[in-house]
C-alpha cells in the first residue's frame, strides 16, 4: 500500500523552497545565494513533477520542470559569470559589498 | 517585297536614329571616366554618327532599288488639274500645250513609295492614340543621309576645333572674375554628348510619323540648341543668347501647340499617313482626311459656315456618330496651319522671330555649322514641307510673304555685318527665307531642294569660318583679317566653292555646248542629261528653281509680284555680301599684321571635312532638275496640292505647276544669274579690286542713316525692346513696388504683432508654466530624496523584504479567508 | 510498508536534510557538496514520480553541470583555502524565523487543501503518469517538445499548436545559445589596469 | 542495492517493485501470477551476481593491467601470487589496501575528504544499474537508459573535484581542477557521439538498441552508415579521455602532480578510486559495445537460432514463470557481452602503455577544436542520412533490412513515430513475418 501521496511531495518541495529562500537571505557569499536559488527552483520543480504524477496536470508539469532545469542551468552560467566579474572588481565575493546603488 | 523593304528601311533608319542616343548616354555618364584629356567621347560620338550615316546610306541605296509607282492616277489628276487651270487662266493656254508635249520629259520622277508604321503606343484613349510612329518617304531618306553626312563631317571637324577643351583646367579668356580669368574643367565630352543628343533628336524629328512626335523632338532639338549655344555658359553673352533663342522659340512653339490642339480636337489623330494597323484596323492619316486623291479640299461653302469635309483615303466621306459628315471649319484649318507655321517661324528664325539666330553664334562654330545653319533651323522648313498638304492657300500666302520679307531683311543686314559668323548667320536666315518662300509659292520640291544644297554649302562655309577663327586665334572680326588665303589655302578655296555655290553663279552657255558634245559622243541618256545642265554648283540649281517658281507665281498672280522681286533682289544681295566676306577675309592685304602673322592653316582633322563638304556643296545638285537629288525629292512631292487648288478654285490664288515652272526656268535662271553676277562684280569692286576700287566707307558716310539702320538690324531688337521688354519691365517694377509696400508691409506688421505677443507669451511661459513644472519636479525630487533611504543596495535585505512581504500577504489573505468562511 | 514508502522517505529525508545542511554550512564547498546530495535525492524523487527523463536530466544538468560550475566559481573566487564568510547570528536567527513562518504557510497550504477535490477531474481518471498505467513518459515528452500531444485527445477542431511546446522549446534553445555567448563575454578575463595592493593572486584567479 | 531493503520486507517490496530492480521480461511474468519464492530466489541470485561482478571485475582488471603493462614493456608482470600467472595479485593488492590505516591529512576538510571516494564509487557503479548484459539481464530497464548512464557517470567528476579540493594539497587541487576541466569538456562530444546511434535507433532504451542489432554483423550500428562508423572511433577516444585513461590521464599525471587528485589518499579510500576507474572503463566499453558493436549478439547470426532452440527447455522451471531455456540464452548473451567489453578494456590498456601522455593544452585543444566539431558534424550527418537513403531509393546502405525492423514493438509504447517514407513499409512487414517465430 502506498501511503505516500501528493502532500508528501509538496511538503518536501516546500522544505526545499524555504531552505533555498533562507539560504538566499542569510548567505553573504554570492555563490551561496546562487545555491539558494537552485534550491528554490528545485522545490518548485518537485512540485511540478508531483502534480504531474498525481493530478491531471500530466505532461505539462514535466515539461515545465524540464524548462525550469534548462533555464536554471542558463541562469547559473550567467550568475557565475556575474559573480566572477564582481569578484574581479571588488576582490571579494561578499554580496553585502555590492551596495554602490544604494540610495 | 514592298512591306518587307519598308520594314528593312524602318529598321535601318531606327538604328541610325538610336545610335546617337546610345552615344549620348555613354558620353554624358561616362564621358570623362578616365581623364578629361581623353578623346574617347569624341571617338564614340564619331563612331555613332558614322554608323548612323552608313545605315542611312544603306537605306538610301535600298530605297533607290525600289520600283517607282506607276503614275496612272497621278497623271489623271495632273490632267485634271491642267484642265482646271486652263479654265482659270485661259491666257496661258499656250503654256499647257507646251507642257503636254513635254509631259514625259518634265515629269521624270513618278511618285515614290512611302512607308509608315508604329514603334510603340504611348497612350491610348479608346480609339484615339498617341504613339511613336515612323514615316519614310524619299524626303525622310534624303534628310537622313544629309543630316548624318554633315553631322559626321562636323563631328570630325569638332574633334580638332574643340581640342582646347581637352584639359582639366580650361581658362576662359572672355570671362573675367575677381581672380582674373575664369577657369573650369574642360567640357570636351559634354560637347560631344550634346552633339549626339542633337543628332538623335534631329533624326527623330525627321523619322517621326506624327505631328505630335515631331513636336516632341522639336522641343528636344530646341533644348540641345539651348545647351550648345550656352556651351560657354559662364560668358554673359552666351547665356543671354541661349535664353534668347529658347524664349523666341517658345513664342513660335506656342503657336505650334495651338495648331496641335486644333488638329487633335478636329481630327482625333496626329498621324501623317493612312495605314492599316496590325489588328486590321485602318488608321486614317491627316493628309488623306483633308485632301482627296486629287488634292482637292472638299469644301462646304455655306455663308458664314465655311468648312472642309473630311474624307477617307479612298475619298469616301467620313461620317460622324450622328450620321452627318465630319468636317472641320475652314477657319480652324487656317488656324492650325498658321499655328504650325508659327513653330516653323520660330525654329527657322523667320521674320518676325529672326533675331535669335545671329546671337546664337555665341556657340562654338561647329555648333553653328551643324545646328544653326544646316540642320536644326532647316527643321522649320522641313516641317513646313512635311505639313504642306495641310496648308490652305491663305496660309501658303502668309508663308510666302514671311519668307520673302525674311530673305530680304536678313540679306540687307548681312551687307553691313562685320563679324564673319554673323554674316553667315544672316545669310542663313536669308536662305531659309528663300526656302519658306518656295514652299509658300507651291515650289515644294524647290524649297526642299534648296534646303539640302544649302545645308551642304552653309555647313561648309561655317566650318571654313571656324577654321579661320581657329587659325586666327579666335578673331572673328573681318576688318582684322585679309589676305589669309596665302596662310590657309585649303580653307580659302573650299570657302570660295561655298561662296560660289550660295551665290548661284554659273557659266552660261556651257550647257548647250556640253549637251551637244554629249549627244555627239552618243553617251547614255543620263549622262547627256547631266552634261546638258548648266555647269554650276549646287546653289545655282536650287535657287534657280526657287526663282523660277516665284516668277511663275508672279505671272499667275500679278498682285503678288513682290514675291518675285524680293527674291531676285535677294539673289544679288546674297552674291554681294558673300563675296564681300570672301574678299574681306582671304583676299587683299592683311589689315592686322599681328593676326596675319599668327594665322595658320588648320590641322588635317579639320580640313578633311572641309574638302569633303566642298565636294558635296559643289556637286550634290548635279544635274539640276533631272539630277538625282531633285528627282528623289520630286518623288515625294504632294504635287496634287497645286492641282487641287487649281481644280477647286477655292481661292483667287493659283499655284504654279511643274510644267509652268519649267517653262520659266530658263528665263528665271538667266535673271538670277545676271543679278548674282552684278552682285559679285560689285563686291569685287568694293573689296576685291586693286584698281577702280570703290571705298565702302564712302558709301557708308553717304548714307549714314541707312548704314545705321542696317547695322542695327532694322532695329528689330529695339522694337522688341520697346514692345515687349520695356512694358514687361514696367509691369514688373509695379509688381515689385506692390510687393514691397503692400505685402511686405502686411508681413512686417504681422511680425511685429507676433513679437509683442510672444513677449507676453514668454512671460506666461516663464512664470506660470515653468513654475508649475518646476514645482512638480521639486516635489518629486523631495519625495525621491526621502524615499531613497529605502534603497539599501543590499541583496539579502531585498530577499528578506520579499519573503516578509509574501508572509504578510499570505497572512492577511488567510485572515480574510477565515473571516469569510467562518460565518457560513 | 511498500518500497515506494521506503524510497520516498529515504530520498525525502536526504533531500530535506541536505538542504538544511546547505543553509547551515559556512564553507561554500561544503554547501556545494550538500547541494549535490540534495539535488541527487530530488532526482530520486523524480524517479519515484515516474519522471525518468527529468530525473536523468536533473542528474546530468544540475548535479553534473551546474554544480561543477558552482565549484569552479567557488574556487575562482576564493581568496584563501577553505574560505568562509560568517553570517551575522542575528541575521541568521531572523532569517530562520521568517523562513519558519513561510514554511508554516506552505505546509499549511499543502496539507489543508484537498487536492483530489480541488481538481475533480483528476479524481475521476487515474493519474496520468503512472508507469504501470501509461508507460514511460519519455516519448510523450519528446513528442510534446516537437509540437505533438499524444497523451491528450483534444477532440475535434482543437488548436493543437496552442498546447504543445515546440515554440517554447525553440525559444529555450536560442536562449541557451545567447546565454552561452553572454556568459563567455561576461566572464572573459580582463587585464587589470593598475596593480591592487595585496592582490598578488588576482591575475591567477582571473585567468 | 536490493539486499539493503530486502531485510525489511522483501516479499512486499519485491512484489510491488520488481520492475525497479530485475526486469525479467514481464511478458511472461505478470504481477498477479508472480510467485514469491521464485522472485526472491532470482533477485538474490542476480543481486549477488551483479555485486560480485562489480567487486571482482576491478580486481581482475587490475591484474590484467599489470600483466599487459608488463608484457608491453617486455617484462613478465605479476608472476607469483596465486600460481603461474600471478592471477591472485589483485586480491593481494586489495588485502594490502584494506589493511592500511585510514589517514586524513591535518589540513584537509575531513568530511569532504572522507566522503568524496564514495561519491566517485557510487557514480561509476551506478551506471551498471541500467546497462543490460543481455536482453533479459538488466537490473533496471529504464526507458532513458543511455541518458541515465551518461548522467550518472558525469557525477563522478564532482567526487574527483571534491577530493582534490578537500585534500588541502596543491598537487591534489591541480589534479582535481584538471580533471574537472577535462571531463566537463569531454562529456559534450561523448554525449553527442552517443546520440548518433540513438538517432539511428530512435530510442534511448539500451535494451531496445541492443535488440535492434540482432542478426549478423551487418546489423551492427558500427556498419549502419558512415557516420556511426566514424562516431564509434570518436566515442572510444572521448570515452578513454573521460575515464581519464592515458594518454589523457592528466589528472593523475605522475610526472607532474605526484598522483593528482588522490595524492593524499591511501588504503581503502584510495582503492575506491581505482575500483571506480576500472568500473568506469568497463562501463564506457560496455556502452560502446551496446551502442555500436551489437551488444550481446555474436554478430555471426547464431544468436537467434540458439535462443529459439533453448526456448522450449525448462518452462516454469522450479518456480512459476521462470524459464530455464531463456535464462541459458541470456547467460550466453552475457558471456558475449563481457567478452566484447573486456576486449575494449584491453584495448584501452594497450593504448595506455603504448602512447605517451599529452600536455593539458593539447588535451583541451583535441577536444574542443577537433572532437567537438567532428561529433557535431556526425550528429548532423546522421540526422540527414535517411534523406540521403530516400533519395538513393535504398532502405539501408549495406542492403540489409533497416535497423530495428525485426524488433517487435514494445507493448508499453502506444505512439509509434510515423515512418518517413512509404517505401519502407513492405520491408518492415516482411521482416516482421520472417522474425515472427523468434523470441519476442
Amino acid at each position: 500500500m502506498d501511503t505516500v501521496g501528493l502532500e508528501n511531495f509538496l511538503i518536501v518541495g516546500g522544505i526545499l523552497f524555504v531552505c533555498g529562500v533562507v539560504c538566499m537571505a542569510i548567505k553573504r557569499n554570492a555563490i551561496g545565494v546562487l545555491m539558494g536559488v537552485e534550491l528554490v527552483l528545485n522545490g518548485a520543480n518537485l512540485n511540478f513533477v508531483a502534480f504531474s504524477r498525481y493530478t491531471k496536470l500530466g505532461l505539462d508539469g514535466q515539461v515545465l520542470a524540464l524548462f525550469v532545469i534548462v533555464l536554471a542551468a542558463a541562469e547559473a552560467a550567467i550568475a557565475l559569470a556575474i559573480a566572477l566579474n564582481f569578484y574581479n572588481n571588488h576582490l571579494t565575493i561578499d554580496v553585502d559589498r555590492a551596495d554602490e546603488l544604494q540610495g | 517585297m514592298d512591306p518587307k523593304t519598308g520594314e528593312t528601311l524602318a529598321k535601318l533608319l531606327t538604328a541610325a536614329w538610336l545610335l546617337p542616343l546610345l552615344g549620348f548616354a555613354v558620353e554624358i555618364f561616362a564621358g570623362y571616366l578616365w581623364s578629361r584629356r581623353s578623346k574617347a567621347a569624341a571617338y564614340l560620338a564619331v563612331g555613332c554618327i558614322v554608323g548612323a550615316f552608313l545605315c542611312s546610306a544603306s537605306a538610301l541605296y535600298l530605297y533607290r532599288q525600289l520600283p517607282t509607282i506607276p503614275v496612272v492616277h497621278h497623271e489623271a489628276s495632273h490632267q485634271h488639274g491642267k484642265a482646271g487651270h486652263d479654265e482659270t487662266k485661259p491666257v496661258h493656254g499656250e503654256g499647257t500645250v507646251v507642257a503636254k508635249e513635254e509631259e514625259h520629259h518634265t515629269d521624270p520622277a513618278p511618285r515614290m513609295h512611302s512607308f509608315s508604321g508604329t514603334h510603340y503606343v504611348l497612350a491610348k484613349f479608346s480609339n484615339l492614340k498617341i504613339s511613336i510612329d515612323w514615316y519614310i518617304d524619299s524626303l525622310t531618306i534624303v534628310m537622313f543621309a544629309m543630316v548624318t553626312l554633315i553631322a559626321s563631317c562636323i563631328h570630325v571637324f569638332a574633334m580638332g576645333y574643340m581640342s582646347e577643351e581637352l584639359t582639366e583646367e580650361y581658362e576662359d579668356h572672355q570671362v573675367h572674375t575677381s581672380h582674373g580669368h575664369f577657369s573650369r574643367p574642360g567640357r570636351f565630352y559634354k560637347f560631344f554628348a550634346f552633339l549626339s543628343l542633337f543628332c538623335f533628336s534631329m533624326l527623330g524629328l525627321v523619322l517621326a510619323g506624327n505631328i505630335f512626335l515631331v513636336f516632341v523632338f522639336w522641343e528636344l532639338v530646341g533644348v540641345c540648341s539651348y545647351f550648345l549655344i550656352g556651351f560657354y555658359i559662364e560668358r554673359k553673352s552666351a547665356s543671354t543668347a541661349a535664353n534668347k533663342a529658347f524664349i523666341m522659340n517658345r513664342v513660335g512653339d506656342f503657336g505650334f501647340l495651338i495648331g496641335l490642339m486644333i488638329i487633335w480636337t478636329s481630327f482625333g489623330t496626329f498621324q501623317f499617313a493612312t495605314r492599316t494597323e496590325a489588328d486590321g484596323q485602318k488608321q486614317l492619316g491627316l493628309f488623306d482626311m483633308v485632301r482627296g486623291a486629287d488634292g482637292k479640299l472638299d469644301l462646304q461653302d455655306e455663308p458664314g459656315k465655311k468648312a472642309v469635309l473630311l474624307t477617307d483615303d479612298h475619298d469616301h466621306p467620313l461620317l460622324a456618330a450622328d450620321g452627318t459628315r465630319r468636317s472641320i471649319p475652314y477657319i480652324l484649318l487656317i488656324g492650325a496651319g498658321l499655328g504650325v507655321f508659327a513653330g516653323c517661324v520660330g525654329k527657322s528664325a523667320q521674320f518676325p522671330l529672326q533675331t535669335w539666330l545671329p546671337d546664337a553664334m555665341e556657340g562654338p562654330t561647329p555648333v553653328s555649322a551643324l545646328v544653326h545653319s544646316a540642320t536644326m533651323v532647316a527643321a522649320g522648313v522641313y516641317l513646313a514641307g512635311r505639313f504642306y498638304p495641310m496648308f490652305v492657300p491663305e496660309v501658303q500666302l502668309v508663308i510666302a510673304y514671311v519668307g520673302a520679307i525674311t530673305l530680304f531683311v536678313a540679306a540687307t543686314i548681312a551687307i553691313v555685318a562685320t563679324d564673319i559668323k554673323r554674316v553667315l548667320a544672316y545669310s542663313t536666315i536669308s536662305q531659309l527665307g528663300y526656302m519658306m518662300l518656295a514652299i509658300g509659292l507651291g515650289g515644294w520640291a524647290a524649297g526642299l531642294f534648296h534646303l539640302i544644297t544649302h545645308a551642304f554649302f552653309k555647313s561648309l562655309m561655317f566650318l571654313c569660318s571656324g577654321s579661320v577663327i581657329y587659325g586666327c586665334h579666335h578673331v572673328q572680326e573681318m576688318p582684322q583679317m585679309g589676305g589669309l588665303r596665302k596662310k590657309m589655302p585649303i580653307t580659302a578655296y573650299t570657302m570660295l566653292i561655298g561662296v560660289i555655290a550660295i551665290c548661284g553663279l554659273a557659266i552660261p552657255g556651257v550647257d548647250v555646248f556640253f549637251g551637244g558634245v554629249a549627244a555627239k559622243l552618243g553617251l547614255p541618256a543620263s549622262f547627256q542629261n547631266v552634261m546638258s545642265e548648266k555647269w554650276a554648283f549646287s546653289g545655282y540649281h536650287s535657287k534657280d528653281a526657287i526663282v523660277a517658281t516665284a516668277m511663275t507665281y508672279a505671272q499667275l498672280n500679278p498682285l503678288h509680284a513682290l514675291l518675285f522681286i524680293l527674291p531676285l533682289a535677294g539673289a544679288g544681295i546674297t552674291a554681294f555680301y558673300m563675296f564681300r566676306l570672301w574678299f574681306y577675309t582671304f583676299a587683299g592685304k592683311p589689315r592686322d599684321q599681328h593676326v596675319y602673322d599668327h594665322a595658320h592653316e588648320s590641322p588635317w582633322l579639320m580640313t578633311a571635312p572641309l574638302i569633303l563638304l566642298a565636294a558635296f556643296a559643289a556637286f550634290c545638285a548635279c544635274g539640276g532638275e533631272k539630277g538625282f537629288l531633285f528627282t528623289m525629292l520630286l518623288g515625294s512631292e504632294p504635287a496634287h496640292v497645286a492641282d487641287g487648288l487649281a481644280a477647286g478654285a477655292t481661292s483667287k490664288l493659283a499655284l504654279p505647276s511643274h510644267h509652268q515652272i519649267h517653262d520659266n526656268h530658263a528665263t528665271a535662271g538667266f535673271y538670277a544669274l545676271v543679278v548674282a553676277a552684278v552682285g559679285t562684280f560689285t563686291a569685287y569692286l568694293f573689296y576685291g579690286a586693286r584698281q577702280f576700287k570703290l571705298n565702302p566707307s564712302e558709301v557708308q558716310s553717304r548714307f549714314p542713316w541707312l548704314y545705321t539702320f542696317l547695322a542695327e538690324k532694322w532695329r528689330f531688337d529695339d522694337l522688341y525692346d520697346v514692345m515687349f521688354v520695356k512694358p514687361v519691365h514696367i509691369v514688373a517694377r509695379w509688381c515689385a513696388a506692390t510687393d514691397r509696400l503692400v505685402f511686405d508691409g502686411i508681413l512686417h506688421g504681422a511680425c511685429r504683432i507676433g513679437i509683442v505677443v510672444s513677449h507676453w507669451d514668454r512671460l506666461f511661459d516663464e512664470n506660470i508654466v515653468d513654475g508649475l513644472v518646476n514645482w512638480v519636479s521639486n516635489v518629486t525630487y523631495g519625495a525621491g530624496s526621502s524615499f531613497r533611504y529605502l534603497q539599501t543596495g543590499r541583496l539579502r535585505q531585498y530577499v528578506m523584504f520579499i519573503v516578509v512581504g509574501v508572509v504578510l500577504v499570505g497572512g492577511f489573505g488567510l485572515f480574510w479567508l477565515m473571516l469569510r468562511i467562518r460565518p457560513s | 510498508m511498500s518500497a515506494m514508502n521506503v524510497f520516498f522517505w529515504a530520498f525525502a529525508l536526504v533531500a530535506g536534510g541536505s538542504a538544511l545542511a546547505v543553509v547551515v554550512s559556512q564553507n561554500v564547498v561544503r554547501m556545494a557538496f550538500w547541494l549535490i546530495i540534495s539535488l541527487g535525492a530530488v532526482a530520486g524523487l523524480f524517479f519515484l514520480c515516474d519522471a525518468d527523463l527529468l530525473g536523468s536530466a536533473q542528474l546530468l544538468i544540475y548535479a553534473g553541470g551546474t554544480l561543477v560550475l558552482l565549484v569552479f566559481g567557488v574556487m575562482l573566487t576564493a581568496s584563501g583555502p577553505f574560505m568562509s564568510l560568517k553570517t551575522n547570528p542575528g541575521e541568521a536567527v531572523l532569517g530562520g524565523l521568517v523562513g519558519a513562518t513561510l514554511l508554516g504557510f506552505i505546509l499549511y497550504t499543502a496539507v489543508a487543501v484537498d487536492w483530489k477535490t480541488a481538481s475533480p477531474e483528476a479524481a475521476k481518471r487515474p493519474a496520468v503518469f503512472d508507469y504501470r498505467v501509461n508507460g514511460y513518459s519519455t516519448r510523450p515528452l519528446g513528442f510534446s517538445l516537437l509540437g505533438m500531444r499524444p497523451d491528450r485527445d483534444l477532440g475535434e477542431g482543437a488548436r493543437t499548436m496552442s498546447v504543445s511546446y515546440l515554440m517554447p522549446f525553440e525559444i529555450v534553445s536560442v536562449h541557451l545559445l545567447v546565454v552561452l555567448v553572454g556568459a563567455a563575454y561576461l566572464a572573459r578575463s580582463k587585464r587589470r589596469k593598475e596593480p591592487v595592493a595585496g592582490g598578488s593572486s588576482v591575475e591567477d584567479s582571473a585567468s | 542495492m536490493a539486499p539493503l531493503f530486502a531485510v525489511n520486507s522483501v516479499a512486499d517490496f519485491i512484489e510491488d517493485n520488481w520492475v525497479w530492480f530485475f526486469d525479467l521480461k514481464s511478458e511472461q511474468v505478470n504481477e498477479s501470477s508472480a510467485h514469491l519464492a521464485g522472485i526472491v530466489a532470482a533477485s538474490v541470485f542476480h543481486g549477488t551476481m551483479v555485486i560480485g561482478f562489480f567487486a571482482l571485475a576491478p580486481l581482475i582488471f587490475i591484474w590484467l593491467e599489470r600483466k599487459v603493462a608488463g608484457r608491453i614493456q617486455d617484462r613478465l608482470g605479476p608472476t607469483r601470487v596465486g600460481g603461474k600467472y600471478g592471477w591472485l595479485q589483485g586480491l593481494a593488492d586489495g588485502l594490502k589496501l584494506i589493511q592500511k590505516e585510514d589517514l586524513c591529512p591535518g589540513s584537509a576538510d575531513s568530511l569532504l575528504f572522507r566522503v568524496s571516494p564514495y561519491l566517485v564509487f557510487v557514480a561509476s557503479f551506478g551506471a551498471f544499474l541500467v546497462i543490460p548484459f543481455s536482453a533479459g539481464f538488466v537490473s533496471t530497464n529504464l526507458d532513458v537508459g543511455i541518458f541515465f548512464v551518461l548522467a550518472l557517470m558525469s557525477l563522478e567528476v564532482v567526487g574527483v573535484i571534491l577530493a582534490g579540493y578537500s585534500s588541502g594539497s596543491k598537487w591534489a587541487l591541480f589534479g582535481g581542477m584538471r580533471e574537472a576541466a577535462q571531463v566537463v569538456s569531454y562529456e559534450i562530444p561523448m554525449a553527442i557521439c552517443a546520440l548518433v546511434p540513438v538517432i539511428v535507433a530512435g530510442s534511448l532504451n539500451m535494451v531496445e538498441i541492443g535488440q535492434m542489432q540482432r542478426g549478423t554483423m551487418l546489423n551492427w550500428m558500427l556498419l549502419n552508415n558512415p557516420f556511426t562508423f566514424i562516431a564509434f572511433f570518436v566515442y572510444f577516444t572521448v570515452a578513454t579521455a573521460s575515464v581519464k585513461r592515458a594518454p589523457f590521464d592528466l589528472a593523475e599525471a605522475e610526472s607532474e602532480l605526484v598522483a593528482g587528485f588522490h595524492t593524499e589518499y591511501s588504503g581503502i579510500r584510495w582503492s575506491y578510486f581505482f575500483m571506480a576507474e576500472y568500473a568506469s572503463m568497463f562501463a564506457v566499453s560496455g556502452i560502446a559495445v551496446l551502442l555500436f558493436l551489437g551488444g550481446w549478439e555474436t554478430g555471426v547470426g547464431i544468436d537467434v537460432p540458439l535462443r529459439e532452440a533453448l526456448h522450449p527447455i525448462g518452462q516454469s522451471f522450479l518456480v512459476d514463470g521462470f524459464n530455464l531455456g531463456d535464462y541459458l540464452g541470456n547467460v550466453f548473451g552475457v558471456t558475449v557481452f563481457l567478452a566484447k567489453a573486456s576486449t575494449l578494456v584491453f584495448l584501452q590498456m594497450w593504448v595506455r602503455w603504448t602512447l605517451p601522455r599529452l600536455r593539458i593544452d593539447q588535451v583541451m585543444t583535441t577536444c574542443l577544436k577537433y572532437l567537438l566539431p567532428i561529433s557535431c558534424f556526425l550528429l548532423l550527418g546522421v540526422t540527414l542520412w535517411p534523406f540521403v537513403l530516400m533519395k538513393a531509393g535504398m532502405s539501408s546502405l549495406l542492403s540489409v533490412p533497416p535497423l530495428g525492423a525485426s524488433v517487435p514493438k514494445p507493448p508499453d509504447r502506444e505512439v509509434v513515430p510515423k515512418k518517413l517514407d512509404q517505401e519502407f513499409e513492405p520491408v518492415v512487414a516482411n521482416a516482421n513475418e520472417r522474425e515472427e517465430g523468434g523470441r519476442p
